[in-house]
């Protein structure tokens, strides 16, 4: 029994921030029809960002988590902008295919620029100065939950409400749904459409720089190519969930934690061939995902 | 049928020509460019079957690196511990046995029938989602691999005889270019660039789009495969690790930086980036130049790549050749 | 008020629009008939911006807009309501009318929602409801509500009746007649020539890409050549 | 030559084709019109098994073919051009009538890797039909250009010619004259009877352009929110009140 718990614990924890990354490729895909494969790289800078940030604030200022994650956000926001204005502004009429490889490009292009400007061994994340660990409740017959697990889950459920909020209450966040429905339709409504774009670039970037911090702080560590893996995921999650669909995303993240953490348990050598099955099965079984909407070319 | 015996004929030719070079020539270069040469030459192989299955017929995969790690295993096992009878490992020569070739078809075949096994899926998706579904069928072959423990498992599997030589790369080489030059000028082989024009006109020209949608997979495992053994008998070492995705993208953007669609786009294309991201190794030594010995880190090399992807996405999409081929152009220069 | 002058656009290959000049006064209704494939959506979709021309001019209020994005076209106050409705089917009535408003800052954006209503009252009772599940007649009272709510001064209108019953194309005809006459300028374009006409003050007769006749709305309602455009006799 | 019956095609609730009743005689030339929306194109989908009916049954020649898939269709000797011309677009014009002639190329995939005599052969004679082909569409001096290049009239005129290449005995025209200009269309409309007379195809159209409807088909069948409401000779179809009012709308006071 406590292992089912640890287990579904365990799946909880790592399924929400899977969820938050996962909520950055679906809404790119929202507007401009674009696999990002350069999401879980934006990750990987956030978690650099917080590297640094982190390291340096962390015995100056209070709250040096939150601080950390504030501006690791911030910077990834405008990091994630100007990737899609230099590299994929230009490909955004092109075939879907060549936008894909645009992506790739962008992709290996931060991981090994990382790796060459900062080096590609990894460093140790100064997590127990942002947020020393402790167990919090230790009752017989239930898993242990430490407050770090608390946190990381705390951050990204409060990240993702703060992100409904946005796109169901806020004008843009309701310009970006329209965008993603109809641009042509948007457009004569006078919504600039390159804003709406920028705007869920920065929004996707930054939730993804808060799940590079938030994995950093749990695994203790950051290096170059830590986003590969996360992003995959979370990008499988996405399509899950129904690529496109913001609370498909959420429920994708949450499945795919669950089936991780009960992989490593059962079969952990397999665990990435677990996941990546997943994928594959989803995508010929139900490529719409769970809560997607199909969709049909026009002859 | 002159013409037809006359043709193969210049094709024996050629590859007894590629012999004798390998013999009296090859072993006068110096390991470095040895290495080289051969390894464009697998790398051309690879690019050749992934152009047939994105470049021609427009099945776009991130999953061929999974292919050539199922040629690579599968080829070492044939050469290794499959029992042949002993004569057939030391005829007609023990440094040019007759098992590397026949590994070598077996190792293609298992490929292809894992391409057969991946393609009649995929016939269901499209664009970015089959893209992604071949990622994710390449991803599970490595990480089964990892956990093969007959062959190694992650430490992989050493100790592969190195068979691999000028002869049999460049006469691999040759065949395949001539066989995939034959089919795309056949109707089979237009039946499959249809598919990649407009697959509804295709299936509406009578094409069965299906059936050579799959073929175009099997072809294209078959040469990976045929690659993936080529590499595991030139490194003497397979690993799972070397087939990761970042080999698969590697090889498209050998395709793509070629010409989607182009084959001597492709074999030029995988000569330039075999060679380039190699020579820039030199430059490591050239360290009075700062800027030069930048160059020769070795995540220099895949920045180049991934600027290359970028800049040709941006101002040449269509790669260096298009879907011509480099005479194709020529001719149309000069006229 | 909108003037268009020689106006060619291609689509790839296709030469859409053959020089169509065409002029729409302020406080008018003027109606563009012609059979499908005649041009008239390619027309509408240049002049909100969606379509670049190849060559022409398109003058609004004075200021040529052949060249300006479709953003800044709504700001000038001219809205379009495209062909099909295309309303955000996955968002509800109240926030498609809100989107109306995208580009205004000033407080009566609530009390204009208000105002849509009293103009489409069924829209009242819908709106909380996602634009997707609206009839096809509620769907088009929302697209022209919520272009409406840009307070535009000219309005495009292209194609309101397609695919609704004929008693709901009396009911938008009359709507539209009403929006004009509280000071909206009105260019419609139709298929279903009879109601148009009657509403319109102006027509126009487009043909393959190229204009065939205009006049009076009255005039061009008894003009034989009109059925001669739409039934090839 | 092809009966249908019943025919409904349904999109979610919506229902696109409703019941279409249509027998189509040998070597008769017919045309399907109706207002944007009618589900003309969807008619033409089912007709050529691009999309399967939701209801209904279709037999040419005596054979049902419903639920056969579109290049069974043409195999069968069904062939079609799309409202939106739909060629191959990088191939050369040559290449373009070659890929119709595939399925009956007459050789297998692993021939086709060595290129014997036997493929030489049956690749010369598909090379003959492909040029033939041209040259009744008067396309011969463009063979080796690329088909985008070619102007709109004249990429018209190569799907047409694509689509005969499959030696169709049905051929299914989609706007053929959408984008032309008046002299473009009269040059269609005479080439259209050129090859169903040359051929001895049967031909069903979907237009537009009234007076190209009108002066070409025998019979024409009128669709309006998917549902058949009228079909006779062009007079017939002129005259029908049902007609003026689908496409006119209705006039209230008379």
């Amino acid at each position: 029994m406590e292992t089912v718990l640890q287990v579904l614990l365990n799946g909880l924890v790592l399924g929400s921030v899977y969820a938050l990354i996962a909520l950055g490729y679906t809404m790119v895909y929202g507007v401009l029809k674009l696999i990002n494969f350069a999401h879980g790289d934006v990750l990987m800078l956030g978690a650099f960002a917080g590297f640094y940030i982190g390291s340096s604030v962390a015995d100056s200022v209070p709250m040096p988590l939150l601080v950390t994650l504030v501006l690791s956000m911030v910077i990834c926001a405008v990091i994630g902008v100007t990737i899609e204005r230099l590299a994929y502004k230009p490909v955004r009429a092109a075939p879907s295919l060549t936008a894909l490889i645009t992506a790739m490009g962008v992709s290996l292009f931060l991981e090994y620029t990382t790796a060459l400007v900062l080096g590609p061994t990894p460093r140790g994340f100064p997590s127990e100065k942002l947020l020393p660990t402790s167990t919090v409740m230790a009752i017989p017959g239930l898993p242990n939950i430490s407050n770090r697990q608390l946190v990381v889950m705390g951050t990204a459920l409060a990240l993702m409400g703060l992100l409904y909020y946005i796109v169901v209450h806020t004008k843009m966040g309701k310009a970006m749904r329209a965008v993603s429905f109809d641009k042509d339709a948007a457009r004569l409504m006078g919504i600039n459409v390159d804003q709406v774009i920028s705007f869920t670039f920065a929004i996707g970037s930054a939730l993804a720089a808060a799940g590079g911090v938030l994995f950093a702080l749990t695994y203790g560590r950051v290096d170059p190519y830590m986003g590969i893996y996360p992003g995959l995921k979370a990008f499988i999650a996405a399509v899950l969930g129904g690529i496109g669909s913001i609370p498909g995303a959420m429920l994708g993240g949450l499945l795919m934690g669950f089936t991780e953490s009960t992989a490593s348990y059962f079969v952990s050598t397999y665990r990435d061939a677990v996941l990546f099955s997943v994928l594959v099965i989803i995508l010929l079984v139900r490529p719409a995902g769970i809560l997607g909407r199909g969709l049909v070319e026009k002859v | 049928m002159g013409d037809y015996l006359k043709k193969w004929a210049m094709l024996v030719g050629a590859c007894l020509l590629l012999f004798v070079f390998d013999r009296y020539a090859f072993w006068a270069l110096n390991g470095f460019w040895q290495n080289l040469i051969l390894l464009a030459g697998i790398n051309m192989v690879a690019a050749l079957g992934l152009n047939l299955t994105n470049g021609y017929c427009g099945q776009f995969s991130l999953g061929h690196a999974g292919f050539m790690a199922i040629g690579g295993y599968a080829t070492a096992f044939f050469t290794m511990m499959f029992a042949w009878p002993d004569w057939m490992l030391t005829f007609p020569h023990p440094e040019f046995p007759i098992v590397f070739p026949i590994s070598l078809i077996l190792g293609g075949v298992l490929a292809a029938a894992a391409g057969l096994l991946v393609g009649i899926p995929s016939l269901r998706l499209k664009g970015d989602y089959l893209a992604i579904a071949t990622l994710g069928f390449g991803e599970i072959v490595r990480v089964f691999l990892v956990n093969f423990e007959y062959m190694g498992a992650a430490r992989g599997q050493t100790n592969i005889p190195q068979y691999s030589n000028f002869f049999w790369v460049y006469s691999i080489v040759l065949i395949s270019t001539v066989v995939i030059l034959n089919l795309i000028r056949s109707s089979p082989g237009r039946a499959i660039i249809s598919v990649r024009e407009d697959e509804l006109a295709a299936e509406v020209m009578g094409v069965w789009t299906v059936y050579y949608k799959v073929a175009a997979f099997l072809l294209g495992a078959f040469f990976a495969g045929v690659a993936g053994g080529l590499l595991g008998h030139l490194l003497t070492i397979l690993t799972p690790e070397k087939f990761n995705f970042v080999l698969s993208i590697e090889i498209v953007v050998i395709v793509v930086v070629g010409g989607m669609g182009s084959t001597s786009g492709v074999l030029l294309a995988a000569v330039l980036l075999t060679a380039l991201p190699e020579l820039l190794r030199f430059t490591s030594g050239a360290a009075s130049i700062p800027g030069l010995s930048l160059l020769g880190e070795p995540s220099m090399r895949m920045i180049l790549y991934s600027l290359t992807m970028i800049f040709l996405m941006i101002f040449r999409p269509k790669g260096l050749c298009g879907n011509k081929e480099m005479w194709e152009l020529w001719g149309r220069k000069g006229s | 008020m909108l003037i268009v002058k020689d106006l060619h656009v291609y689509y790839g290959a296709i030469h859409a629009l053959k020089g169509i000049s065409i002029e729409v006064q302020q406080g008018e209704i003027v109606t563009l008939i012609g059979a499908n494939g005649a041009g008239k959506t390619t027309l509408m979709r240049t002049i909100s911006g969606l379509l670049r021309p190849r060559e022409g001019s398109i003058e609004y209020q004075g200021r040529s807009i052949g060249a300006a994005p479709a953003h800044e076209i709504v700001a000038s106050g001219l809205c379009q309501v495209p062909e099909g409705r295309r309303v955000f089917a996955n968002m509800s009535v109240v926030e498609n009318l809100e989107m109306g408003a995208f580009l205004r800052k000033d407080p009566d954006v609530g009390k204009d929602i208000e105002k849509c209503y009293d103009t489409f009252p069924r829209l009242r009772e819908r709106r909380r409801q996602t634009a997707g599940t609206l009839s096809g007649g509620e769907q088009q009272m929302l697209a022209m509500g919520r272009a409406l709510m840009s307070q535009p001064k000219l309005l495009l209108l292209d194609e309101p009746s397609m695919g609704l019953a004929p008693l709901l194309v009396a009911e938008i005809f009359e709507i539209i007649k009403t929006i004009n006459k509280a000071g909206t300028t009105v260019l419609l374009v139709e298929q279903n020539a009879h109601q148009a006409l009657k509403i319109a003050h102006r027509g126009y007769v487009i043909e393959t890409g190229h204009l065939v006749l205009s006049g009076p709305a009255s005039e061009l309602a008894d003009n034989e050549e009109v059925k001669k455009a739409y039934l090839g006799i | 030559m092809m009966q249908v019956k019943h025919l409904t095609r349904r999109f979610g609730g919506l229902v696109a084709v409703n019941g279409v009743d249509l027998e189509v005689e040998e070597g008769s030339l017919v045309g399907l019109i109706g207002p944007n929306g009618a589900g003309k194109t969807t008619c033409f989908n089912m007709l050529s098994g691009v999309i399967a009916p939701s209801e209904g049954a279709i037999t040419f020649q005596g054979k049902r073919v419903d639920g056969k898939k579109a290049y069974q269709f043409t195999q069968l000797g069904i062939a079609r051009t799309f409202q939106n011309i739909r060629l191959f677009k990088s191939l050369s014009v040559l290449d373009n009538v070659k890929i119709a002639c595939h399925f009956n190329c007459g050789y297998s995939m692993f021939r086709s890797f060595f290129h014997g005599p036997v493929f030489q052969r049956k690749e010369d004679e598909i090379t003959e039909h492909a040029m033939e082909m041209l040259k009744i569409f008067k396309l011969d001096h463009d063979a080796h250009e690329i088909s985008t290049n070619l102007a709109y009239g004249e990429q018209r005129r190569l799907e047409i010619a694509r689509a005969m290449a499959t030696r169709p005995k049905m051929l299914l025209l989609d706007e053929p004259a959408a984008g032309m200009n008046p002299t473009e269309s009269a040059e269609l409309m005479d080439l259209i009877r050129f090859v169903r007379e040359k051929f001895a195809t049967t031909v069903v159209l979907i237009e537009h352009d009234m007076k190209f409807v009108m002066g070409l088909c025998q019979q024409i069948l009128v669709l309006d929110y998917g549902t058949p409401i009228a079909y006779g000779n062009p007079a017939e179809i002129q005259a029908n009140p049902k007609v003026i009012e689908a496409y006119l709308g209705k006039d209230e006071e008379g």
